[in-house]
C-alpha cells in the first residue's frame, strides 16, 4: 500500500504558535472554567458577546477565504485552535458554525451564495448549523425523509432533523432534503415561520442540540452545486478532522490533570503516582493521546487529497473519540471521590467526550467508513 | 447441627403473624415485635433482638415474613445501620449501648449512617484526620467526613476520629456513635456528576460526644472500622441477581427495542453478556460453597468484576444509542435522588463511574485479591510504624 | 429471562475427590512434565501403554453406561478428570475417544452399534476419533462435502476431512457425510484401504492432528439414529463443555505458575510480584479463570437440559478459550525472557491455549452460536 | 549549519564509487575503503570511521552508497557493533582501542555481541552478577550471561561486570570488551518457544581479560551501558516504517486470502490497522520533529506501542486463519534461524510474545514513560544505596 505524499511539516509555524497562544490567553481571560460552569446551568448554554469577540479574532471565519471576508487560512491552523478550546471544554456554536456550517457552503454553494452566506459567518453577524441527521442510528446523510417541494416560486421544507448542534442559536438553518431533482441542502432561516427548534437536554451540557421540525417552511436558496452527498461527505470528514483535534485537547488536559494531581495526592503516605496502578495508567493515557493526535494532525494535513481524507479522517475520528473518552474516564478513576463531585472538572470532559464520539459517528462507524476507504 | 432450632423459630414467627398481623400493623410497631421476639438478628443474643443462633435461621425468618406479607422496608431505608451497624454493636459494644441503640435502628425509628472517608482519607482509611479531644466524660469532636449516604436523615453516626496523632496510623483511632442532631455538627448534600446528591459532606465543629457513646476501647477504632468495612465489602456484589438483570439486561432491551442489528455491536453485547453471566455465576457458586463452608477465591472477585462490568456495559449501550446516546432526559438539575433500582442509560453511564471508586477503589480491591487471596507480598510501607503525624499527605 | 434451574452442587463429591486425586497422582507420576516433553518432540505423540493404564483407572469410560462396560458417570465427574489433565496438559487422544468420539456415539449409535462401539472404546480397546470439519473457517458440521454412497451392499465414502485429532493414533474415524438420504456419520476403519491419515505440523504438539482423505473407504456401519445433526451438534456442545474444563485446568496452571514465580523471582531488590502491575496482573489471571471456572462447571451441570446447555457451553467455549489464552500468555510475561526459553514450560500452555480456542469454534464463533440460543 | 559540506562529503563519496565500483569489489574491500575516507559514522572523528560532521550526513551518504549499488549488507551483518559498539567507543574508548577495533567491525571482519542481561539481572540489569577480579594487568571473569544474539559468531563482547561488590549496585560495575575466543567463553544455544534459536547462553570460567581491553574508568560501567542501551531502545520501534507493512500488512493478506467476511472480524482487523497507523504516524511525526530539533514525548512510545500491537495483530491473524490456525508449518526442529524479515503467522505468533520482554520489559517501558517523561514519582526504593552484596536477590 501506497504511503500518502505529506506536504505540510509537523513543526508549527510562527502562525500557528501565535494561534495557539492568543487563543489560550483569550479563552483563559474571556471563557475561564468558571464561566463554562456558568454558562454550562444557563438556558442558552452561551452569550452572543463571547461570539462578536471571537469574531474580532477572525476565528469564525478563520478557514472562510479572504475574498469572503474570512482569515484564509487552513484547516492545520483551525486545528490548533480547535485543541485549544478542547483543553478548556469551550462551549457554544463554533464547531456548528466555523467548521460545519462553513465546510459544506465551501463545498456547495455557487459563487453568490459563498458570497453572501460565508461572509455573514465570518463577520459573526450570522450563525450557521448543518441539519443533515434524522435518525438516531447510522448518521445516515444521503436519503433524507425531509422532502423540499416548489411553491409559489421557492423551496418549502417539511421534516424532522435530530442532533442538530446549537440550532436554539443559529440564525441559519443548512437542512439537508429530496427533491425530485435530487438531494440538496437548502438555507432556511433558524428563526422563521414554520420552523420550530426544540432544544434537546444533552449529555454534554456545553455544547448544546436540538431536534428542528420544519413545517412547510421557506428556504431562501439551496446549495447544489456538484455531487451533493459527495460534497456533504467530505464537509463531514473535515469536521470528523477538526473535531478530532477538539477531542486531542481534551484527552491532553485530561492526561495532565491526571498526572498533576497524581504528583500531589498521597495515600499511605506516597504520592498515588509513585504506585505503577497509577503510573503506568498515566503512561497509557500519554501513549493513546499521543497516537490520537498523530492521526489528527494526519488528517488535517492531508484536506487537499480528498481520497487519502477519506481515510485519515475516519481514522482520527475512531482513534481521537476512543483516546478521548479513555482518558477522560481513568482521569476520574485517577481522582477517586473528587473526581465523581459535580465541584471538580472532570466530568465537564468526560461529558464532553462521551458526547462527541457519537456527533459524526460512533467509533465502530468510523472504522466501517475507513474499510470502505481501504477496501477492507 | 440445630435445625433443631426451627421448629422453634417459626413458631416465634407464627407467633408474630397472629400478634401482629402484616398488613394490618403499623410497620414500625410490627418491626418492634419482631426485635422483641428475637426475629430481628437471629444470631445476636437473647434480649438485643436475637436468639443466639445461626445466620441462616434469619434468612428463613425473612423468607416466611415476606411470604405472610410482611415490610423488610427496614433494611433499606436504615441500611447502614441494620446490615452494618447492628453488626458492629453486636461485636463491640456494651450491653447497655445495645439495649440503647439496637431496638429503634430495627424500626427505623432512628436512622444510622456511616463517617469514615475524609477529603484526605479515600483508601487509605486509616490516614484520616478528624480529632477527638478528652474533656472530661466527653470527647470533643473537629473534622470533616464526605461520602456519607443518609447523613440528612440520619440520628446517629458511626464515626471514627484520631485520639491519637502521636501513635501509628492504626493505632491512634477511636470509634464513637455520635448524635447527628448535636450542635457543631453541619450536613451538606455533595453533588455527583449525575447532578444528583446521594451522598453528604459531615463538617464537625467542636461537636461534643459522651464517652459513653464511644464503641470499644479508646485506640480501638481500627480494629472496629475493620468490622464495619468487612460487613461493606460483602454487602457490595456479594449477592447473586437473576440472569439478564440489571444493565446488562437493560443493554439487552436497548438493543431490542432500537431494532439495532449490526453484528459487530452484536458481538459486543454477547461479549458483555457472557462476562455478566460469568460474574453471576461466579456469585451463585461462591454463595452455594460458603453456604457448605467452603470458602474459596470465588467469593471475593464480585466487587471487582460488577465496577469493570457496570461501567463497560452502560458505556455500551450509550453507544447502542447512536445519536439519542448524546441526550440526558431529565437534565441536570441538582437534587436529591429518589431511590430506585435502575437508572436510565444515560445517566447509569455516568453514576457506574464512581463503581470502581466507592466502598474500595478498584486498584485497592486488586492489591486485596494480590496479597490476601494469592499471598504475594505486600509493597514496602512508608507511614506503617511512623507516628501518623509524620506521614506525608497531600 | 428465567434462570435455569441448577439441580447439580457445586460443592465436590467424595468420588470427584477421589477422581481429582487419582487423576493427580497417575498424571504426576506416569506423565509427568518431562514426559510431556518427550512425547512432543516423539513422531507419534502418545505410548499406547499409557492408554492402556487409562482404560484401566477407568477413564476411557468414564461417561459410559456401565451396561456398556462404562464407569457410568457424569459429565460433571468428567470435567473434574480434564480439569487435572489441563494442569498437566497431558497429550493423547483422551479428548477425541473418550468425550468427544464417546459422546457422538451415545447421541446417534442404535443400540447394536453403541454395544459394541462403546464396549470397545471403553475397555481402551479401540480408539476413535471425531472427522467432521472440512472448512477452516466456520467449524460447519451441517453440509459436508463429503459423499456416502451405496456399493455392493455397504456404503463407501469419498472426500477430505481436516483438523481431525489425533487420527494416527485411532482405529475408528466417525466421519460426517452426506448420502441421498441425508447427512449421516460413518464408522470407517483408520487404517483401512482408501483412507489416507496425514498427521500435521500443529502448533499444540501435545494434541495432533490429521488431514483424512477418504477415497471410496468402506464404512463398516452408521449411525443415524434421530436428527443426526441436532444430535451431532448436541455432542459438540458437550465437547465444548468438556474442553473448557480442561482449559480452566490449564488457565488455573498457568496463573499458579505466574504467581509462585512473582513470589520469589526478585528485581531491584524487591520480589516482583510487590510490583502492582504483576500484583495486579495476577489478580486478574484469579478473576478471570474464576468466571471461566464458573462457566465450565455450569456447563457440565446442566448437560441433560439441552435448551440450556445450548447457552451453557458456547458461553463456556468462549470464556475458557479467552482466558486460557489470556492467561497463558501473561503467564509468560511476567517470567520474562525465561518464559519465551523453550526449556520452561511456560509455552507448553500457550500453545495448548491458543490451539485448544480453535478447535470446536473461535470465542467470536461461540458467542455467536451464544447470540442464537439467547435470540440476540 | 554545515550543509557547507556537502560536495565535501559527495566528492569523497564519488571518489569511493570511483575507486571500488560496487559489484565489481569485495564487499570487505569496499567497506575499508569506506571507513578510510571516513564515510563510515560521518559524525566520528577523522581517522577513526569519520569526518566530524553531523549524524544526518551519514544518512546522506548510505543513501547514495545504496542508489550506486553498494552493500550496506555489513549494519546488519554486524547490527551490535555497527549501531552499538561503535557508538560506545567513539563516547568511552582511547583512540587506541577504536583504531584496534573500528576498522574490522566496520568491514564485518569481526562481529560483535553484546553482553549485559544474566538469569539474574533482566530488567534490573544493574544488579549483574557477573565478577570480574583484578590479577596484575588482567582481569578474571567468571559469571553467566545470557539472550546473546551473534555470540557464537562473534570475535569481541561488550560485557559488563561486577568489580566492587561492596559498593552500591550501580557503582560496582566495571567494562570491558572480551575476546569471545578467549578460553573459558563458553557459547551455547538458547532455544525459544518457537523451536529457533536466535540468542545464546554465554558462560565465562575464569575468563582472562587484559586491562586495555577495559573500556572507561573502573567503577564506571553503568555509564557506559547506558550509552548502549540508549542506542537499544532508538533501535527498536524507532524507525517509521510504511503503510500496512509488517504484521497488520499480513493480516489484510491473510484476510483478503482467506476471503473472509465476517464483519466482526472485520472490525477487529480495522482497529487493529488504525492502532498500526497512528504508531506510523506516531514515529514520523517523532522523527520529524526530532530532526527540526523539536523532541516530544511522541518519541518515547513506539518500543511500547509495537510490543503490544504485534502481539495483538498477530494472535488475531492466526485466529483469522480459524482452524488452520492450530498448524504449525515447517514444526519444532531445534534450530539456528536464517534471518528473515516477516515470519509466517503462526510463528509470528509466538516470536512477538517476547517483544513485551526483549530490549526492556513493556512494565519498565511504563516506568520510564511514567518517571522520564511525565514525571511521575519514583517507587521506594531498597536497593538504592545498600552495597550489592546486601541486596535481597533470586
Amino acid at each position: 500500500m501506497a504511503d500518502p505524499a505529506i506536504s505540510v511539516p509537523y513543526a508549527p509555524t510562527e502562525e500557528q504558535d501565535l494561534i495557539r497562544s492568543t487563543a489560550r490567553q483569550f479563552l483563559a481571560e474571556r471563557i475561564p472554567i468558571e464561566k463554562v460552569r456558568e454558562l454550562m446551568l444557563s438556558d442558552e448554554g452561551f452569550e452572543a458577546v463571547l461570539w462578536k469577540e471571537m469574531a474580532e479574532l477572525g476565528w469564525t471565519g478563520l478557514v472562510v477565504p479572504e475574498e469572503h471576508g474570512g482569515a484564509g487560512l487552513g484547516w492545520v491552523e483551525m486545528s490548533v485552535l480547535l485543541e485549544e478550546m478542547g483543553r478548556v471544554v469551550t462551549p457554544g456554536p463554533f464547531l456548528a458554525s466555523a467548521v460545519m456550517a462553513t465546510a459544506v457552503i465551501e463545498e456547495l454553494a455557487g459563487d453568490e451564495d459563498k458570497e453572501e452566506l460565508l461572509a455573514a459567518l465570518a463577520s459573526g453577524e450570522s450563525i450557521a448549523t448543518l441539519a443533515v441527521f434524522e435518525q438516531p442510528r447510522g448518521w445516515e446523510i444521503a436519503a433524507p425523509a425531509t422532502r423540499a417541494t416548489v411553491s409559489n416560486g421557492g423551496w418549502v421544507l417539511s421534516g424532522m432533523k435530530r442532533a442538530v448542534l446549537d440550532a436554539h442559536l443559529s440564525d441559519l438553518l443548512l437542512v439537508t432534503a429530496g427533491a425530485d431533482d435530487g438531494i440538496g441542502v437548502y438555507v432556511v432561516d433558524a428563526k422563521g415561520e414554520d420552523v420550530t427548534v426544540e432544544q434537546e437536554s444533552v449529555l454534554d451540557p456545553t455544547r448544546r442540540q436540538a431536534t428542528v421540525i420544519l413545517d412547510g417552511a421557506v428556504s431562501r436558496s439551496r446549495l447544489v452545486s456538484g455531487d451533493v452527498v459527495a460534497g456533504l461527505t467530505h464537509a463531514l470528514r473535515l469536521a470528523t478532522a477538526a473535531l478530532a483535534s477538539e477531542q486531542v485537547g481534551g484527552a491532553q488536559r485530561c492526561m495532565e490533570m491526571a498526572v498533576e494531581y497524581a504528583k500531589t495526592r498521597h495515600q499511605f503516605g506516597r504520592p498515588i503516582g509513585s504506585y505503577q496502578s497509577i503510573k503506568h495508567r498515566c503512561a497509557n493515557m500519554l501513549m493513546k493521546v499521543e497516537h490520537a493526535r498523530s492521526a489528527a494532525y494526519h488528517a488535517v494535513r492531508v484536506t487537499d487529497d480528498r481520497a487519502e481524507l477519506a481515510i485519515a479522517a475516519p481514522l482520527a475520528g475512531a482513534l481521537a473519540s476512543e483516546a478521548y473518552v479513555w482518558v477522560a474516564g481513568e482521569n476520574i478513576q485517577v481522582h477517586g471521590g473528587i473526581g465523581f463531585t459535580w465541584e471538580h472538572d472532570a466530568h465537564l470532559y468526560l461529558k464532553r467526550a462521551k458526547a462527541s464520539s457519537l456527533l459524526l459517528g460512533s467509533p465502530r462507524h468510523q472504522r466501517d467508513r475507513l474499510g470502505l476507504a481501504l477496501g477492507i | 447441627m440445630s435445625d433443631a432450632d426451627y421448629p422453634r423459630v417459626d413458631a416465634l414467627v407464627d407467633e408474630l403473624i397472629a400478634e401482629c398481623p402484616p398488613g394490618k400493623t403499623d410497620d414500625i410497631e410490627f418491626w418492634g415485635a419482631q426485635y422483641d421476639k428475637g426475629l430481628a438478628w437471629a444470631w445476636h443474643p437473647e434480649g438485643f433482638g436475637g436468639l443466639g443462633l445461626e445466620r441462616r435461621h434469619q434468612t428463613r425468618v425473612n423468607r416466611r415474613l415476606e411470604e405472610a406479607g410482611a415490610s423488610i422496608e427496614n433494611r433499606y431505608t436504615n441500611l447502614l445501620g441494620i446490615a452494618m451497624g447492628a453488626g458492629v454493636l453486636d461485636a463491640h459494644a456494651t450491653d447497655e449501648q445495645k439495649r440503647r441503640w439496637l431496638r429503634p435502628m430495627f424500626t427505623t425509628e432512628e436512622i444510622w449512617c456511616q463517617l469514615f472517608s475524609e477529603p484526605g482519607a479515600g483508601s487509605d482509611v486509616a490516614g484520616l484526620a478528624t480529632r477527638a479531644v478528652r474533656d472530661g466524660d466527653e470527647w470533643v469532636v473537629n473534622g470533616q467526613k464526605v461520602w456519607t449516604t443518609l447523613a440528612h436523615l440520619a440520628k446517629w453516626g458511626m464515626v471514627v476520629t484520631r485520639t491519637d496523632p502521636n501513635a501509628p496510623k492504626h493505632q491512634g483511632l477511636t470509634y464513637f456513635v455520635i448524635d447527628m442532631e448535636a450542635p457543631g455538627v453541619e450536613v451538606r448534600p455533595l453533588y455527583q456528576i449525575t447532578g444528583e446528591a446521594e451522598f453528604n459532606e459531615v463538617f464537625f465543629n467542636d461537636v461534643r460526644i459522651p464517652d459513653e457513646n464511644r464503641i470499644d476501647a479508646v485506640g480501638a477504632g481500627w480494629r472496629v472500622a475493620v468490622t464495619t468495612l468487612m460487613n461493606e465489602r460483602v454487602a457490595i456484589g456479594g449477592s447473586a441477581i437473576p440472569r439478564e438483570s440489571g444493565y446488562i439486561g437493560q443493554a439487552v432491551e436497548v438493543w431490542r427495542e432500537t431494532g439495532e442489528d449490526d453484528l459487530v455491536l452484536r458481538d459486543r453485547l454477547l461479549e458483555l453478556w457472557a462476562e455478566a453471566e460469568a460474574a453471576r455465576l461466579t456469585a451463585l457458586r461462591a454463595n452455594e460453597l460458603a453456604s457448605a463452608g467452603i470458602p474459596g477465591p470465588e467469593g471475593s472477585t464480585g466487587k471487582l468484576a460488577w465496577a469493570n462490568l457496570n461501567k463497560e456495559i452502560t458505556a455500551f449501550t450509550v453507544e447502542l444509542l447512536g445519536l439519542d446516546g448524546t441526550l440526558y432526559p431529565g437534565g441536570y438539575e441538582l437534587r436529591r435522588p429518589e431511590r430506585i433500582a435502575q437508572h436510565e442509560p444515560h445517566k447509569a453511564f455516568l453514576r457506574t463511574r464512581a463503581n470502581s471508586i466507592e466502598g474500595g477503589t478498584s486498584e485497592i480491591m486488586l492489591n486485596i485479591l494480590g496479597e490476601r487471596v494469592l499471598g504475594l507480598p505486600g509493597e514496602p510501607r512508608v507511614d506503617k510504624d511512623v507516628p501518623w503525624v509524620e506521614v506525608p499527605r497531600g
